[in-house]
């Protein structure tokens, strides 16, 4: 165990994998200067061979990656999340169906990094958080890592899967700190929900971003004697359905995070599944707390306004126990 | 033409032609009997793919689009497995869930057709680019149409493999019209071929009725590409014979072609020409070749019956293959 | 009134406004042709400078209806909604976002037709029922016509607007035969949901396709004295919650049914609204008819087996009972 | 150069290219100072966008990308409002919503910049579109890097545009990078304005630094599209002196141009040409040239204070701007 940043957590994932399997390769805008931080030292421990520095044409390597993978290649493309529109048909029409489509004769071990940066005064163009996209598209497994543990743990279970992998890489969490396992041997099973934090009362599902703000809700509200439970789902697909009902089974009450935009967000995705499976345990009504339904505004004096705090959680809490 | 084709493979060739032509004309049958649905056919446009593959090995992976028999066919699909998923069976090659414009068999290098016009292109490329990084010397080639050729997936693809020198065959089948859309009012430029200037790569365009002529501009394009000289455009010129589609009767009423050209182009049937190169060189005699297409039509026969043989899948297949892993999905 | 087809009905609304505002034009792959059918005649009427037949090329198109709307022109653009993400990035990043991050300078009056062929083995490239993706992204009014009279009044609504819209024509629906007035003043307003039979045991709730089957088995449950109000929301964007909360308020009961895919879908969203919002109304688990969360696959055996059908829903129902 | 352009024209241009210099030094301070976030500096390439809106009119339109104050300084923005959207106020152009990278004034035909790389192309060609479809006589105009142009967006919009004679210019802004990647290893080509070939329109590389060259190159095309003649592509070889962004200075550290580049480039300083062209030929003095340069300095400081001075939008604007109608949101 040694301390590290989630970003960096993100890069050894990665570098423990492309040691251990020559298959592994890097591809994306300036990925060997690693503009956006995660794959820093990499090109110096791999060279121009395994780091790719692509051209400006999303769609173009995002399915290229798809090509390479179908013929036994595991390439890890880097982009963020607002560019991935640019790309959406490779990654919808050939990533996500291609395997389906042809009755299971193409395997696609492709990891696509969709760094998210919001909340940081980037915008409406750069500051998309487009994971409940992707989940009713289907096909595609979504990771969102909550801690840099996780960061490392999902990175290397994503680039050793066989399935294409979107791992959605929220930009407020990449200076987060904390211990990360340097075993090479660790990996973090998808569709394994963390459970952060143990309660009675209330159930918070925090996805991504939100993870860090629900904990703190927690502990605030455990200083008033409110016991919270805190779930991190880690992946939305697979989504681990079970820990989250059981965990409204025994507090009756449900409040989900989701740095999303709020409608049809991976939030309502949960609340819906509760609202079905999990309606005769429920005790209160369920609190969604994510970003509000507008594009990001610059000003910061808006974009605060737009995404789940801790503050906004508590009063959820609140509202569900009356 | 003459050539220094060996018998062997032009009677591959012509073998290969002769099972697409009957294959589709079995689907027409089939369709005007209602038992299978609407396909996009190949038909006048067969000496493309088959004079393609012919340059290509096994191990060579190729990508193609909606009209989506006429490649694999010529890449060595099998008819049975072919025929047996566009009637949705089980024993089809992706067990029913594809249909007449998924076929793929990953095993002899299909790498898929595509109904997203232009999708497979990137896809292609990406082969391409695995052949490299690993320094191995298989080849890909992807087969698109010239309305296609308007997709921005098609310049960012070739941009690509030209600066990473990439061992891909864009072969791009203008066949005149996109539906009802004549190439004439999409295309800036005289031929889509042309378009390879844009790419510092060469630009080949090609009489896509003969077979051989296919055949020895792919085999040029393939030994670049082996030899690590990057990519080339193959511009084909051929014709669909039919309609755009089966199912889309409707749209031959909108008279977006006139009768004296689909005529004259019938005039130049890739079957006849590449049979009469055959028979005038003295490699082979009518009567061997006629055989060839008898062989043909009754492998397709075959085929037909082994497909309305299949059973349908049944429920259980209906959430496999959404993934590699055995994971409950929803 | 007249009986029309919805395919019809779609076309009507078109000549209609066209008929009255010259900056109204329609472009798309073959529409002078109409292989798609709605825009059958247009070409005739209103010749080559107001039916442009475009190249392959909808990323391109895409955007310069969002360039020649921004200047003034009131683009109609036929596509399929499979097609739509190759041009994902010109409908999310300029046309749903473009008057926001300009602070409202941009007036985008443009008609996206999406036509959603489903259900007659077109496989899983042709066969995208795509709105909850539209939805999670904003922007963008959503419109989901369930009738042959709605078809024609929120087409030329849609036309009027001034806002973005994306039509979303069911293909299972196109074929199905109405009422639809004549009357050139008709149209329908958005944001306002359609009761389609009042019940007091249960609501549900039907986009799109799912209308005539919801009415299907509403007509069969009153046969067994259950009283079942139906709802079509017609626009999802804006959506009319209200007519919704207000229905449960009075049936205790809610099913939704939904063509899209499961996961992230539009009944995801209506479920956590309520589940939120009318709580303590609901006396039973709320109940999804989606489709499975699957790619579309070409065999008719597996393909019926995906998406919502009257006795889908009538199970639903039934659950809701208890 | 010898110019028979107006002193009027040439001192517009002069104006304008120090606005933009200054507009972007302040920046530079006040990033330093912590008073502004990362902004794209349009530093070194000032003649490109000068010289080429120097050849349109008020009712001609532009649209941009995410180095993004150059061109609607270069159109006639006004500073005050472009400063105050950057600080991300309420009397900024865009309220505070757009920043840095979504500054327009549609009033002026600033259509707007773009933060997704080659995405307002094909809007800009939708502008054209307008044009030719009401018999109108404005043009647009588009600025997109070297980068940039291996989107496809840049192949659709091109394509179009040429094939249905649209008056646009695609204005290739080619500062040899894109980010850290030089052209060179991600355009297949020689010159990007090769690939106007491809679209059967003329392509014409100009120095980038000149804004005389810029305004004639630019000047020619307006024409051509006026005419109905259609769209042109020009290539405009410039070189940003500063970092990709303020705020990705680390890359700066990964040494992708060497000091020597920069320092050459810094030699052809798109204002001193100016300027030397002006005194040069007579048409002003140093003196006035330098007042010019003093004025527009005095101007970008009445803008910072104007933007410090203007207020935060409050919470009633976060709904607003999402629909033209007034409906709820959700
Ligand atoms: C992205 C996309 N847009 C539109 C379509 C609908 N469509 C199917 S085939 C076709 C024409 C294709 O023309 P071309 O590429 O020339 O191939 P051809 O049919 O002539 O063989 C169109 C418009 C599609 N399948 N995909
Ligand atoms: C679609 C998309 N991909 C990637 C980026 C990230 N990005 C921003 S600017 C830039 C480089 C652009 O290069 P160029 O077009 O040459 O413009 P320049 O910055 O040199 O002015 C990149 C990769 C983006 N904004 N949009
Ligand atoms: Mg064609
Ligand atoms: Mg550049």
């Amino acid at each position: 165990m040694t301390e590290k940043m989630f970003m960096q957590a993100l890069g050894m994932g990665i570098a423990e994998e492309m040691r251990i399997d020559p298959k592994v390769f890097l591809m994306g805008e300036d990925v060997r200067a690693s503009v956006y931080g995660a794959a820093s030292g990499l090109h110096d421990e791999f060279g121009d061979e395994r780091i790719l520095n692509t051209p400006l044409s999303e769609n173009g390597f995002f399915g290229a990656a798809v090509g390479a993978a179908a013929v036994g290649m595991r390439p890890i493309v880097e982009t963020l999340t607002s560019f991935m529109w640019v790309g959406m048909d490779q990654l919808v029409s050939q990533a996500a169906k291609m395997r389906y489509m042809f009755g299971g004769q193409a395997t696609l071990p492709v990891v696509y990094r969709a760094v998210m940066y919001y909340g940081g005064g980037s915008a409406a163009h750069h500051s998309d958080r487009s994971y409940p996209v992707f989940m009713n598209i289907g096909g595609l497994k979504i990771v969102t890592p909550g801690t840099p543990a996780d960061a490392k743990g999902l990175m290397k279970t994503a680039i050793r899967d066989n399935d294409p992998v979107i791992m959605f890489e929220d930009g407020t969490l990449l200076g987060t700190r904390g211990e990360v396992p340097d075993d090479p041997d660790f990996t973090v099973p998808f569709g394994v929900a963390n459970i952060l934090r143990e309660g009675t009362d209330v159930t918070v599902v925090a996805i991504a971003g939100s993870v860090p703000r629900a904990l703190a809700a927690a502990e605030e509200m455990a200083k008033e004697g409110v016991s919270v439970e805190v779930i991190d789902p880690r992946t939305l697909v697979p989504l681990d359905k079970e820990t989250i009902l059981n965990s409204v089974g025994k507090t009756g009450r449900l409040v989900v995070a989701d740095p999303a935009a709020k409608v049809c967000s991976a939030a309502s995705e949960i609340m819906s599944i509760v609202g079905e499976e999990a309606f005769w345990d429920l005790q209160a009504p369920m609190q969604k707390v994510a970003s509000k339904q507008v594009h990001i505004p610059f000003s910061p004096s808006l974009e605060k306004l737009v995404y789940p705090t801790s503050d906004g959680i508590i009063e959820s809490i609140k509202k569900t126990l009356g | 033409m003459t050539t220094n084709i060996s018998k062997d493979l032009l009677m591959l060739m012509l073998e290969r032609m002769w099972r697409i032509r009957h294959f589709e004309l079995k689907l027409t049958e089939m369709y005007n009997a209602g038992e299978v649905g609407g396909v996009h056919l190949y038909i006048g446009q067969e000496a493309v793919a088959v004079g393609a593959c012919a340059a290509l090995k096994d191990s060579d992976y190729i990508a193609g689009n909606h009209r989506s028999h006429g490649h694999p066919i010529a890449k060595g699909a099998n008819l049975k497995k072919a025929m047996a998923e566009i009637f949705g069976r089980i024993d089809g090659y992706c067990k029913g869930k594809g249909g007449s414009m998924h076929l793929a068999d990953f095993s002899v290098g299909i790498l898929g057709e595509s109904g997203i016009v232009a999708s497979s292109v990137p896809v292609a490329t990406g082969a391409a680019l695995a052949s490299k990084l690993e320094g191995k010397d298989f080849v890909s080639a992807v087969f698109f149409g010239d309305g296609a050729s308007n997709q921005g997936a098609c310049h960012e693809s070739m941009n690509l493999a030209s600066v990473w020198d990439l061992p891909v065959l864009f072969i791009c089948e203008n066949n005149q019209y996109a539906v009802t859309t004549s190439y004439k009012d999409t295309v800036a430029v005289e031929h889509i071929s042309d378009r390879a200037q844009a790419y510092n790569m060469p630009g080949i365009l090609v009489d896509g009725q003969d077979a051989i002529a296919m055949y020895e501009a792919t085999a040029q394009a393939v030994e670049r590409a082996r030899n690590g000289e990057g990519p080339t455009l193959i511009e084909a010129l051929t014709y669909r014979f039919e309609d755009h589609s089966l199912g889309l009767e409707k749209i031959r009423k909108s008279e977006y072609r006139e009768e004296s050209e689909i005529d004259e182009w019938r005039l130049r049937d890739p079957l006849d020409l590449l049979t009469k190169s055959i028979v005038d060189s003295g490699t082979a005699t009518p009567a061997e070749c006629d055989a060839v297409s008898a062989n043909a039509h009754a492998e397709v026969e075959e085929a037909a019956e082994f497909a309305r043989n299949s059973p349908f899948p049944d429920e259980s297949e209906l959430y496999k293959d959404m993934f590699a892993s055995d994971m409950p999905v929803v």
